[in-house]
């Protein structure tokens, strides 16, 4: 299992390869793609398996690779628990991206699959990438399929919308390599690896200059307001596949990008671009809700939606603390699995009546039963329903937020729970509900076997994470934990180590059992939980303010 | 007594001629002659500078210019022919079909 | 006054003499040929080349002919470049050649003469031995340039690229005139040590300005703004394979002559060229990118494109650092197959007469023709330096170079062009994949010895791309010293 | 038993499951109803079971906590997939099970031959298993999965009939508005969870360690604002001002759910929260004062409306809204468990009255269909004198009426009389008390008023159903009646476990069953209350009687009003809508709060994000982007002039560089 990483990220690799082989016969190469895709899948399975709820990197692998000059570049991968739910996200949305376009493209399939699975090669790498150079390489890598998938396969305006995804992202990403390469030769002699990198201990002023770099970078793929206008024409234009990875693992680059670069690498910068950043979230937050709820096209809606989303996980990021980064990496993954899916059932409707105008529907409910069910999953998976998945992080978002200086920021935020229903069921009624007045949706067929096949892993997903998201949340902690200390590293009023550790630390100690039963209130003694004895120093506990 | 400033500031005005006829003229031949005119203000800086530093080399570029001058006339002038051949016609205000 | 010979050896000049016997050998052969047969004299000028490359040493320093030339690390790898880039230029040249209808029987001598040219510029420790190259290279352009003596754009080519030649040449000699007025003498070394060694000539006005007038000189020939107006006109109407010729190794020839003379000859001036090229790199990848985003004409938009990656590579070259110089290294050879590689395809798109070059005609051809349309893509993306391609690290290096010495805005500057040369690159595939194919592009005929140019180039790109590591240490260890 | 909480909301969970899933391969409806009627029953028996047990137990003992499986964990926060029973949530789920077998049963005559009838029962179960878990939660995070679990089912149930536009706005106002609660909730959960955290280092959501945790937190501060937060939450949910008017919209749902959700259960929950949560409730006397503020102002304000409104649910909505009041205004008071109590006899009478007005609409619905006529099945002007053909539901729903209006005997008279008293006696609100109490006083004669006036209009006087339809008006069938059977007895025995002390004592010292048994729970929060009280109270027996007194005859001012212009005179109501139109209008048209919200917060919203949409995101920010490449291709086709294809204007730049270059060397 040694190599388990790389064989994950290269094993679509040699299904391009497979795939520039084979005839041009369409339902071949689909399944071809699509097993490629499966197998991927199953093999990335292994790593949950494998994997050790421990902060460290795990799955390593360190092989020279550039050795050159002044510069030492090496095939350094591996992942921690941070990054391993990305990759399992990737891994799991892409089967499901392929087998969405079974009908749907119809042309060029061979190069289609081919940009698909390049795609995954770029964003696997990405995720696993411990070294700044590789992760920029890959980074880059995925620009391209993805510029592709847009531009051949997409709506009318598909020129326009890929090539302004590329060169807008193109822009941030090249000025991080400047910053990348500043950090380098800051480090002094050595590789790129990153954590060299996050013991530096850069000055503040050149870590405000390098950390405004990447977050360039990663905001435009975020996106953050106000850059984020290439994000709805991409959405819109793209096919159902492309927009399905746009927004559930491409976006996830850039708040990635936060959680494993921006923030470790810069903490006094960090700290002193929180409130800008929150800022930005929340109006984007608000204001991508606000405009969403306006939206004629149902994609641009749900992209737009996908704005005020990564809104919410950039607030949890950033406030650095246990629950914020948690739920904002929840977040992440939900944010991937809701909206893929809405974005899949846009593509449904779509490939029935090409249309995405609002307008043009109303009442499908009465004539598409099972997509109607499952559209209403979805919608209230969007909108953080508890027991969905999108509430367990949109809440530990909101409490990490509560908790750290971000608290003003937060209670804005919170009021993207209203809005965020307000657009989603506006659209689902004027969608779903109503009559059945356009004679050409009288004639709409109820999902196929696919089409459900498609959906019920997703669906599945909505429930299990909203329901039982410990699994997820244990793995991820000890990272986290180590994360907070390395971003509070250089703010010295904060405390050492972050309440919470303890507080963790203790709760393992205590281990409570499954289940107890409390006795009667008045017969408890007069101390606090067990769990909650330890108490830092300056926080005396039992006093009454 | 002629002294190394003179030579140096007749090359100096010698070139200038030839890159102002560079600029000004309009006949392609003309400019080549221009051109002429500059490699041979650079010749006599050289001969200068040789004679002036008792060092050899200067007239040994010189001797290089001059061949290297004739091969690019030759050159030069069959470029214009073969121009002249399909335009009738070596004004460089006509040698503009490439522009922009 | 002793009479010494100088030591000569002609193991210094193998490449080239193994090259000029083969060239002038041709000559001969091409009274004997039919005019049909032509391209066995690109086969016999292709085994020249192969030859000269194996005579290509490595590691040795050589002096010879009197401290004229030497053979070391740096002069073997441009030798190799230019080697490759005249392997590929008459690989794609027979065949565009016939389609022209034109009898190019001279065309194989004159290119090897070229390259005699470039070698001895990437040689010459002596700038008598820099103009020498830079002239025989030269003529044999200009003639190379007006090859195509019926097309009128082909005519107009060579007389534009010769006026300007010229003229440029007079700034460039005027120049080294100065530098030997002040310094005694012409050879690099003895210049350094002239000029290091006394304040009297390294503080002389006429020691700076005979290091600007070469400046001068060199900016031309790597068509460095405001010196490159001759390039998108010259390389528009030069039959294409010539193009792409003169693209790559000329300009990769000037660099060659530009750095050693630069570093070796006049390191007492580095802070005043440094500055220099600090404006001249970003002119030129500005006005470059610039211009080329409005460029329809293909051939054009890759002069243009050609210029600003003079551009980046005179970001290498303000840094000077071993990064940045064994950058420019690295991204001239990859430049070399990307270009050419690009240019290959061009070739075999265009129709009789130049036609068919311009973006427009290249709608559909993603569908029409995949592969090479691919190829295209991947020499594209290279150029406009995203990963897996060479192109990238090459950029990479001479962007970190310029970090690496403190010039960040430089580097800065620097990735906001190529993220604006991205725009034009990508077009060509917008129409290449986006577009319904209007053509058939029925008369696109894939000779083998195409076939084998694209895949040098194609081999040349991914590889160092992505196993950059042989490549980037050959240059590592190629760098310009005294 | 206790163990087994668990099986209460495990039922309709499976119920939800087999009839979601299934239902529409079953297609009988006996099956369907059944299957989904078992479930809840099944959770009633399991309920039972526990109240059986609990009643056992010591009032020391009463008090279980099960943890099912640990949900939500992130470093010091801890929430479990965990239920609690005690006192307060046993008489919940007993209501809400029991109240709940009522309505399926009633449901499966009721929505007889609907299309999707096993839509409807899946969801009933699953807002069974959403208000089960949301009353049985023992952290604030599970019950906010209930709480909001609710608001879904509420959605769906109102949105039952989807292709009524109608039926789609309402659903999802209501959903919307009961998320702005949602929105205060959170920020409440919040704040309390950030505030013991940060000051006491009890970090926790779960109530019993609140509870414990609850002597730290300060009198008023940052309680006031984690409170009021908490009880803009409940105003969502329980329909108060200024959140309230979803609930009449609501009506568009099936009969049944209004019974159910928008009466019995779903929007006490608010109630509930509070109940829950008094030991820090309390603590906020500026919040316990907003709240009996709100409550009062929305018991009076609802009653009003409901005077004038011609739908007999809606007059039963503005009901509900009223009678919520009613509850919250016992919150803000401090009387706790009167409020619980009277959300239990409310739940008793409400739901016997919308089923009863659900028996009269349904036979009326299918009259009117047999005669084709196109007569709104639900307008209390086409009907009159029903209580010939429709005995039963006749019966129950006056018992009903007379309970809701606060007659002696009946159970809302307890739980009304005991909030109106404790209104006025409790010492937290000084002067205020007497305003509270008077306020109630007049809503609960408004409350009579137009709950006899809708008898009346109903029920009683001449027929004013077409005559067609006339002949096919009938009784329900069994299934139908014998909830209102049931329920009609609750509603009038339901009080006598919670006799005032006064009335107790009369007959012997009986003790106020339902105040002993919730004491436990409200023991902490009344000490707490103790701590600001500003006087003794005023506890004085003869004064009691005289308010006990007063009431009644305010109820009974109420029907003599109702009796006169409904019956006696019925030129009255006309006359005097002609007498004052602007009055009239306006509390037909509920005050216009609707039009009100609809011209602050709608429009503007929409307006507002039309314009973020296309004036600033499409022309600033796009047009930013957009405009820098502009710009840079604008410079492009500019620049691209300096090649002029003229050989000496190449030769004059290139010199023109040199001599600049030169000239920027030798002069600088």
């Amino acid at each position: 299992m040694d190599y388990i990483l790389s064989l994950i990220t290269f094993i679509p690799l040699a299904g391009v390869l497979l795939l520039l082989v084979m005839p041009r016969n369409n339902a071949m190469l689909r399944g071809v793609a699509l097993g490629v895709s499966l197998v991927t899948f199953i093999v990335s399975i292994g790593l949950i398996c494998e994997f050790k709820t421990i902060a460290d990197y795990q799955f390593v692998e360190n092989i020279p690779w550039i050795k050159a000059g002044s510069f030492q570049m090496n095939y350094h991968v591996g992942i921690d628990g941070i990054s391993l739910w990305l990759v399992i996200l990737t891994t799991f949305i892409m089967p499901i991206a392929i087998l969405s376009t079974w009908t749907a493209v119809e042309e060029k399939v061979k190069e289609y699959m081919i940009c698909l699975l390049l795609l995954q090669v770029g964003m696997l790498g990405a995720f696993i990438s411990l070294d700044l150079f590789l992760f920029y390489i890959f980074w880059e890598l995925m620009l391209i399929p993805m510029y592709f998938i847009i531009g051949i396969w997409g709506g009318k305006n598909r020129v326009y919308a890929a090539v302004k995804f590329f060169i807008y992202t193109m822009v941030g990403s090249l000025l991080m390599l400047v910053a990348i390469m500043y950090v380098y030769f800051k480090a002094g002699a050595g590789d790129f690896d990153i954590t060299r990198f996050y013991s530096i201990g850069l000055d503040p002023a050149t870590q405000t200059w390098l950390f405004l770099a990447f977050a360039l970078a990663f905001a435009i793929k975020v996106p953050m307001f106000p850059l984020h206008t290439w994000l709805p024409d991409a959405h819109t234009e793209a096919p159902t596949a492309g927009s399905v990875i746009l927004a559930a693992v491409l976006l996830k680059m850039g708040t990635y990008g936060f959680v494993r670069f921006a923030i470790p690498l810069f903490p006094d910068a960090t700290a002193r671009f929180t409130p800008l950043i929150a800022t930005l979230s929340v109006i984007g937050i608000v204001y991508a809700s606000l405009v969403a709820m306006m939206q004629e096209d149902v994609k641009k809606l749900v992209a737009y939606s996908s704005v005020a989303h990564l809104g919410f996980v950039m607030i949890g990021v950033f406030a650095l603390n246990q629950q914020g980064i948690a739920g904002g990496m929840l977040q992440m993954i939900n944010h991937g699995i809701s909206t893929g899916a809405l974005f899949l059932i846009v593509g449904f409707i779509y490939e029935r009546r090409h249309t995405r105008l609002i307008t043009d529907f109303g009442g499908l409910s009465k004539q598409m039963p099972i997509f109607a069910t499952i559209f209403m999953i979805v919608t209230f998976s969007s909108i953080g329903l508890p027991g969905t998945n999108g509430f367990v992080g949109e809440f530990l978002v909101l409490l990490g937020g509560f908790e750290s200086k971000l608290r003003v920021w937060t209670i804005i935020a919170s009021s993207g729970v209203i809005l965020s229903a307000v657009y989603m069921l506006w659209m689902f009624q004027r969608v779903m509900f109503g009559e059945l007045s356009n004679p050409k949706n009288q004639l709409l067929k109820d999902l196929n076997v696919r089409e459900i096949v498609i959906m019920v892993p997703l669906i599945v997903m909505i429930f299990v994470m909203g329901i039982y998201p410990k699994p997820f949340i244990d793995r991820m902690i000890p990272s986290i934990d180590k994360l907070i200390i390395q971003a509070k590293k250089t703010q010295v009023a904060q405390l050492v180590v972050p309440a919470s550790v303890i507080d963790n630390a203790a709760a393992v100690v205590a281990s409570p059992s499954a289940e107890h039963a409390v006795p009667a209130a008045g017969t408890a003694s007069p101390d606090m939980p067990d769990g909650h004895s330890i108490l830092p120093a300056g926080h005396p506990a039992g006093e009454s303010k | 007594m002629l002294s190394l400033h003179h030579y140096l500031i007749l090359s100096g005005i010698l070139f200038s001629i030839g890159a102002m006829g560079v600029l000004i003229r309009r006949n392609a031949i003309v400019i080549f002659m221009c051109v002429e005119l500059m490699l041979n203000a650079v010749n006599l800086t050289f001969i200068a500078f040789s004679r002036y530093l008792g060092n050899i080399d200067g007239q040994i570029f010189v001797f290089f210019v001059m061949t290297v001058a004739a091969a690019e006339a030759a050159v030069g002038l069959a470029l214009m022919i073969a121009f002249y051949k399909n335009r009738e016609s070596i004004d460089v205000e006509d040698i503009n079909l490439m522009k922009l | 006054m002793e009479l010494a010979l100088p030591q000569l050896n002609f193991m210094t000049i193998m490449p080239e003499i193994v090259l000029s016997v083969v060239a002038m050998a041709l000559l001969l052969v091409n009274v004997l040929v039919k005019s049909e047969e032509k391209a066995y004299l690109g086969y016999l000028s292709l085994a020249g080349l192969v030859g000269a490359l194996f005579t290509v040493p490595w590691g040795e320093k050589i002096s010879g002919f009197g401290e004229m030339v030497i053979q070391d690390n740096f002069s073997s790898f441009f030798t190799v470049i230019f080697i490759l880039c005249a392997v590929m230029t008459i690989l794609i040249s027979d065949g565009y050649f016939k389609k022209e209808g034109c009898n190019h029987g001279e065309l194989y001598p004159l290119i090897l003469f070229a390259t005699v040219g470039m070698m001895f510029m990437a040689k010459a420790t002596d700038l008598m031995t820099v103009f020498l190259g830079l002239e025989v290279l030269s003529v044999a352009l200009y003639v190379l340039a007006g090859f195509n003596r019926d097309n009128i754009k082909s005519n107009e080519a060579g007389l534009k690229y010769f006026l300007l030649g010229c003229f440029s040449t007079g700034f460039l000699l005027y120049g080294m005139a100065l530098i030997y007025g002040a310094t005694g003498t012409t050879k690099i070394v003895r210049i350094a040590a002239m000029a290091s060694g006394n304040g009297a000539v390294a503080n002389n006005m006429m020691f700076l300005v005979g290091m600007l007038l070469m400046a001068t000189g060199f900016s031309f020939k790597i068509a460095a703004a405001p010196f490159h107006m001759w390039t998108p006109d010259v390389y528009e109407g030069a039959p294409t394979p010539i193009t792409a010729f003169m693209s790559a190794g000329p300009k990769a020839a000037g660099f060659a002559a530009f750095l050693r003379v630069f570093i070796i000859a006049l390191p007492t001036l580095t802070v005043q060229w440094s500055d220099l090229l600090w404006i001249l790199a970003v002119l030129t990848m500005t006005t470059g990118n610039i211009i080329a985003l409005s460029q329809d004409n293909i051939k054009r938009m890759l002069a243009y494109s050609s210029i600003a990656h003079a551009g980046y590579a005179l970001v290498g070259f303000t840094a000077h650092n071993a990064s940045g110089v064994s950058g420019i290294l690295f991204y001239l050879l990859s430049y070399t197959f990307m270009n050419i590689g690009a240019f290959a395809i061009i070739v075999i798109i265009g129709k009789k007469g130049e036609a068919n070059n311009n973006v427009q005609d290249y709608a559909g051809l993603g569908v029409k023709r995949p592969v090479l349309a691919l190829c295209l893509s991947i020499f594209l993306f290279s150029l406009a330096g995203i990963p897996p391609t060479a192109g990238f690290i090459g950029k990479f290096y001479l962007f970190a170079g310029a970090v690496q010495e403190g010039y960040i805005w430089l580097a800065i500057i620097g990735v906001l062009n190529s993220a604006a040369s991205v725009y034009y690159y990508l077009r060509v595939m917008v129409f290449m994949y986006m577009k319904n194919p209007e053509e058939d592009f029925s008369w696109v005929k894939l000779t083998p010895a195409v076939m084998l140019c694209i895949l040098i180039a194609v081999a040349g790109v991914l590889i160092p791309g992505i196993i950059p590591n042989s490549v980037l240490n050959l240059a590592a260890i190629s760098l310009p010293l005294p | 038993m206790f163990d087994n909480v668990w099986l209460i909301p495990l039922f309709p969970l499976i119920g939800f499951l087999i009839n979601g899933f299934l239902g529409k391969k079953i297609k009988n409806e006996a099956i369907i109803g059944g299957i989904g009627t078992l479930a809840i029953f099944g959770s009633f028996l399991v309920s039972c079971g526990i109240l059986i047990e609990m009643i056992s137990r010591g009032p020391e003992n009463r008090v279980f906590e099960k943890v099912l499986f640990p949900w939500i964990h992130a470093g010091n926060f801890k929430a479990d997939m965990a239920f609690l029973l005690d006192p307060l949530s046993v008489v919940m789920i007993m209501v809400v099970t029991g109240v709940g077998s009522l309505i399926h049963l009633y449901s499966i005559g009721y929505m007889h031959g609907e299309e999707g009838f096993y839509r409807f029962f899946a969801y009933l179960n699953l807002f069974c298993m959403s208000m089960l878990l949301l009353v049985l939660g023992n952290n604030m995070l599970v019950m906010f999965i209930g709480w909001e679990g609710v608001g879904l089912c509420s959605y769906l149930l109102i949105g039952y009939y989807f292709h009524k536009k109608s039926a789609g706005d309402a659903a999802k106002k209501a959903f919307v508005m009961n998320r702005v609660g949602d929105f205060g909730f959170l920020v409440g959960l919040f704040t309390l969870y950030w505030w013991l955290g940060d000051n006491a280092n009890v970090w926790t959501i779960n109530f019993m360690e609140i509870k414990k945790a609850a002597h730290l937190l300060p009198y008023g501060g940052v309680v006031t604002v984690a409170t009021l937060c908490f009880f803009v939450g409940a105003t969502g949910k329980s329909a108060q001002i200024p959140l309230f008017t979803w609930l009449p919209d609501a009506m568009e749902g099936p009969t049944p759910v209004s019974a159910l959700i928008h009466a019995a259960t779903m929007v006490t929950a608010g109630v509930y929260m509070i109940g829950r949560m008094s030991f820090v409730f309390i603590k906020s006397p500026d919040t316990m004062m907003v709240i009996a503020v709100v409550g009062a102002a929305t018991a009076i304000f609802a009653a009003t409306i409901g005077t004038a409104q011609n739908d007999i649910k809606r007059v039963l909505a503005y009901s509900t809204v009223s009678q919520l009041g009613f509850m919250f205004l016992a919150m803000g008071t401090g009387a706790f468990a009167a409020g619980i109590f009277h959300l239990m006899t409310h739940a008793f009478f409400k739901a016997c009255l919308f089923l009863g007005s659900g028996s009269v609409i349904h036979a009326m619905h299918y009259a009117l269909h047999h005669a084709h006529s196109h007569d709104d099945a639900q307008d209390m002007r086409n009907m009159g004198g029903l209580r010939k053909s429709m005995p039963i539901t006749f019966i129950t729903f006056l018992v009903s009426t007379i309970a809701i209006s606060g007659i002696p005997g009946f159970s809302g008279f307890f739980s009304k009389d005991e909030i109106l008293w404790q209104a006025f006696s409790n010492p937290y609100h000084g002067g205020l008390n007497i305003v509270l109490w008077g306020i109630g006083a007049v809503a609960a004669c408004f409350t009579a008023f137009y709950m006899f006036r809708l008898v009346f209009m109903t029920f009683y006087g001449e027929s004013r159903i077409n005559p067609k339809a006339k002949s096919h008006l009938h009784e329900s069938p069994l299934v139908i009646t014998i909830p209102l059977m049931v329920l009609g007895f609750l509603a009038a025995v339901g009080g006598y476990i919670g006799l005032p002390k006064l009335v107790g004592d009369l007959f012997g010292g009986i003790p106020n069953y339902f105040e002993q048994w919730l004491e436990p729970v409200f023991e902490q929060a009344q000490e707490y209350g103790h701590h600001y009280a500003q006087s003794g109270g005023h506890h004085n027996v003869a004064l009691e009687w005289g308010l006990m007194g007063a009431s009644v005859v305010i109820a009974l001012v109420g029907i003599t009003i109702a009796f006169t212009m409904y019956v006696k005179n019925t030129e009255l109501p006309g006359k005097f809508t002609s007498t004052f139109p602007a009055l009239h209008r306006a509390v037909y048209n509920k005050w216009y709060i609707d039009e009100l919200y609809d011209f602050l917060f709608v429009n503007p919203c929409k307006a507002f994000g039309n314009f973020l949409w296309k004036g600033f995101d499409v022309l600033v920010v796009d047009g930013i982007v957009n405009g820098v490449a502009a710009v840079v291709k604008g410079w492009s086709s500019a620049f691209r002039y300096t090649e002029t294809g003229y050989v000496h204007n190449y030769a004059f730049v290139m010199a023109a560089g040199t001599v600049a270059i030169l000239g920027y060397y030798i002069f600088r």
